[in-house]
């Protein structure tokens, strides 16, 4: 009897055609205007193309007309989440240039609303990055608490979102008497809500199966691809421009570089790029009590402030560690009070660009997953 | 039965309310309507933080939705440049009728910052499709979203659907 | 390593392609390559155990009047020490031989380049425009732009 | 009086007059103005690229089949769970049978592998396929 075949159809072999579906420009978890063309197979994402230019308000067009203090309100509505840490880099550049000394006052100022403004924009990552995994109430934690925060900016600088606090060689506003209750009652806050988050969210066993190794990112690619800060980190290379290339004065503070080491699924993983902007929150807030207790409170913060500013012929290329990953400033002056050229290079950009290589293969679900446990702004994608 | 003799006071007791059909219907629009869930830029922020607990935008009777079939009103919140122009007037021609708009932010009103040099930037989202509320402001405070929500529903409200010359008029 | 050092490494190594290095005042120092060596002076400061130069923090494009300057920014995660590499093209046929086979960062700058400035570089996968809409045209960061009347009926 | 079908029939008619005069309003009060935008399909503000009209994988033909077996299962237990305490034995050992056949059938598909699901098969970029080799290159 002949001997029957056993027909043994895979079901992957029967081909089916791709769909390919728009994640357009108007989409609940894009985060901004983004549109990523998806090819998909019934419900596995096989190819992504991300398509850009949705929110491109020709920054760098603007800089070369306006002069360099015109152009710091500009540089906030790059990264509008962290406006404080996008203003840092750029006024570092002007300083270095013009070697202006910044008074010690001034420097731990700086250093206090950056990092407030790092752990306002991490809780709005967890949140947005829970929201996508469906969870809504670290939405409203976390949002209640950056209100708080947004107080104290508000108090020191006047604005809620884009402070346009940063001078060269100074900041604009000085310190109000009751600033330093609130900071520490505020990072009370925010531990106290990361510590509830950190078993609500972080540690359920539903976001962990949602996001435990689901967008693996190996170190070497990251670092081929540029990636920087959480996406980075994320993958186990503890690169942190605060800690290997010290600007400013983080050299006298004690913190350490988390980095994701894989407690629960695989390193590089979305869980372990969320699990370290959850420490970064935790570091932040140990640097900004160290800067509050050293932090000398007489001195004009507006002192050192040059009336004219007018930049040697030269270039400069400076970067900071924003809390989406490194920001980078290339200014070309030709001796007026105007650039010739500036060209920003933002992290988002650069992560955003890792799409592609990590997203294929997984459900559709998991592409809105990756795509939030980058923490990309379309301000400063598309500049 | 003498139903009519509380007239001069109609809620003493009496649970009878007279009014118009409109004024129903517009009650009943108004302080329901559901915006098209999409943000730009940094309004949408700010808006965020509106929808958040402390600036609570719910209470006003709004639900974000994610698809212009179920939207009432649509709210431009950040820079409408010429690529996305083109799929806001898609998305606007794609909402049922009766449908509004709200302009958030100097950018949308008018190009705000980036008016002289924008290149790309399209100068007010009125040159594509009509707008019903403007917000001042870079971005502005949540307040000044209530101020907008309010302003809305008021001109929902007054709105009338049979009268024709009525509603030529407060059109 | 300082970009001197460098400089005599690659001059030995690639001759009179690698073209000065300078160290001025007020000027990050970088080395001037001639555009067609780009390729492989990138792959050996990629490669030299040496140089590691394995992160690309950006690639930029200016407007040099009658030139288009590309600007190459390189850091080393291993050596932490950077390095700026420039390269002119003239502007009526501005092409520079892509990097974005050795730093796959490159592919997203260089199409932003090509799309704001104009520079081409052949041997990329897909060098299309990045941000602004794909029928729009004209380099607009080019210094002899003029801004379009009007663009799908709206006016600019 | 009315028969035993015709209270069926009045609670027909009621069902669709219910809804029948819902949608009626509706259609005559809500404003029409129909136009080619608001008539195309909707993507995020994009114009869909391709139509949805491909073909899928045919476990989702597979699944369909598997679901509309069983709807038809619990559509013969709905009377008889009502009434099965005055039929008596005969009846229930009858109901019980025709449940085991068909969970034989059940057994049978779940088996065979029709009901496990596309599992994601993740693909990890490995750094050698995306850029030029890591060898030194040759003395240029």
């Amino acid at each position: 009897m002949s001997e029957k075949k056993k027909i043994d159809i895979e079901y992957s072999q029967l081909d089916s055609e791709r769909m390919r579906i728009n994640v357009g420009p108007q989409h609940p978890s894009t985060h901004g205007v983004l549109r990523l063309e998806v090819e998909v197979d019934g419900e596995i994402v096989t190819d992504v193309v991300p398509h850009l230019g949705y929110l491109h308000r020709s920054f760098e067009k603007h800089c070369e007309y306006m002069t360099y203090p015109q152009i710091i309100p500009y540089i906030d509505r790059m990264d509008y989440i962290s406006a404080m840490n996008n203003e840092w880099p750029y006024v570092m550049a002007l300083e270095k240039m013009l070697d202006v000394k910044v008074p010690e006052k001034v420097e731990y100022l700086r250093v206090i609303v950056a990092e407030l403004n790092r752990i306002a924009n991490h809780q709005i990552a967890v949140a947005t990055f829970g929201l996508d995994a469906g969870a809504f109430t670290p939405f409203l934690f976390y949002f209640r608490d950056r209100e708080y925060i947004i107080w104290i900016l508000e108090k020191l600088s006047g604005a809620r979102l884009l402070y346009n606090y940063f001078r060269v060689g100074g900041v604009a506003g000085d310190v109000y008497p009751t600033f330093k209750e609130e900071c520490h009652d505020v990072i009370a806050k925010v531990r106290k809500t990361n510590a509830e988050v950190m078993n609500l969210l972080i540690h359920n066993n539903i976001f962990i199966k949602r996001t435990a190794g689901v967008g693996i990112l190996t170190p070497d690619v990251a670092i081929n691809y540029g990636c920087s800060g959480p996406v980075l980190r994320g993958s186990g290379m503890a690169h942190d421009l605060r800690r290997d290339e010290p600007y400013s004065i983080y050299d006298r503070f004690d913190f350490d570089i988390p980095v994701g080491k894989g407690e629960v699924g695989v390193v590089g993983d979305c869980w372990n790029r969320n699990m370290v902007r959850m420490h970064e929150m935790e570091q932040s807030c140990r640097i900004i009590e160290q800067a509050l207790e050293q932090m000398p409170m007489e001195g004009d913060v507006t002192a050192a402030i040059p009336k004219r500013i007018k930049l040697p012929k030269g270039e400069i290329y400076s970067r900071a560690e924003n809390p989406k990953g490194e920001l980078g400033f290339y200014i070309v002056s030709n001796g007026t009070d105007k650039p010739e050229r500036l060209k920003a290079r933002g992290p988002s950009f650069v992560n955003l660009s890792v799409i592609p290589e990590i997203s294929k293969g997984y459900m559709f679900a998991d592409l809105i997953l990756i795509l939030g446990s980058i923490d990309i702004v379309l301000g400063e994608v598309d500049r | 039965m003498g139903l009519l003799n509380k007239l001069d006071d109609p809620y003493e007791g009496g649970g009878i309310v007279l009014g118009k059909v409109e004024e129903l219907l517009n009650w009943g629009r108004s302080k329901s309507d559901w915006y098209l869930h999409f943000g730009l830029a940094c309004c949408a922020i700010e808006f965020m933080a509106m929808n958040a607990s402390h600036f609570d935008f719910m209470r006003f009777g709004t639900i974000p939705r994610t698809s212009p079939r179920q939207a009432d009103f649509i709210m431009i919140t950040g820079t409408v440049t010429f690529k996305m122009a083109d799929r806001i007037k898609i998305l606007y021609e794609q909402m049922a009728e009766p449908k509004y708009v709200i302009s958030v932010g100097s950018c949308s009103n008018s190009g705000g910052p980036y008016w002289e040099h924008g290149y790309h930037v399209l100068k007010g989202i009125d040159q594509i499709i009509p707008v019903d509320v403007y917000i001042p402001g870079c971005p502005p405070r949540p307040e000044a979203f209530e101020e907008g929500m309010i302003l809305l529903q008021k001109k929902i409200s007054r709105q009338a659907i049979f009268n024709k010359r009525k509603r030529l008029g407060t059109e | 390593m300082t970009a001197q050092e460098i400089f005599e490494k690659l001059r030995t190594e690639a001759g009179d392609a690698v073209i000065e290095c300078v160290v001025q005042p007020s000027y990050d120092p970088f080395i001037r390559i001639a555009p067609q060596a780009v390729f492989d002076i990138c792959h050996s400061l990629r490669d030299d155990e040496l140089l590691a130069f394995d992160y690309l923090m950006s690639l930029s494009a200016t407007d040099l009047g009658d030139d288009l300057g590309v600007v190459y920014h390189l850091y080393s995660t291993k050596w932490k020490h950077k390095l700026v590499v420039k390269t002119q093209v003239p502007k009526d046929n501005p092409v520079v031989p892509s990097v974005e086979r050795i730093w796959r960062s490159a592919d997203w700058h260089e199409r932003e380049a090509f799309d704001l400035l104009g520079v081409r570089f052949d041997g990329h996968h897909n060098l299309i425009r990045i941000l602004l809409p794909y029928d729009w045209e004209g380099h607009p960061l080019r210094k002899d732009y003029r801004t379009p009347e009007t663009y799908h009926g709206m006016k600019v | 009086m009315l028969s035993e079908f015709g209270i069926v029939f009045l609670y027909f008619a009621l069902g669709v007059g219910f809804v029948g005069i819902a949608l009626v309003a509706a259609w005559l009060v809500r404003p029409s103005k129909p136009n080619p935008i608001k008539n195309s399909t909707y993507e995020c503000g994009e114009i869909p690229i391709g139509d949805s009209w491909v073909r899928f994988n045919v476990r989702f033909y597979v699944i369909a089949l598997v679901f509309l077996l069983f709807d038809v299962e619990i559509v013969f237990l709905l009377p008889w769970a009502l009434v099965f305490k005055q039929l008596g034995w005969f009846a229930f050992v009858e109901m019980i049978l025709f449940v085991l056949i068909l969970a034989a059938g059940f057994i049978y598909v779940w088996g065979k592998g029709d009901l496990d699901w596309d599992k994601p098969r993740p693909y990890i970029a490995k750094l050698e396929d995306l850029v030029v080799g890591r060898k030194k290159p040759s003395k240029l």
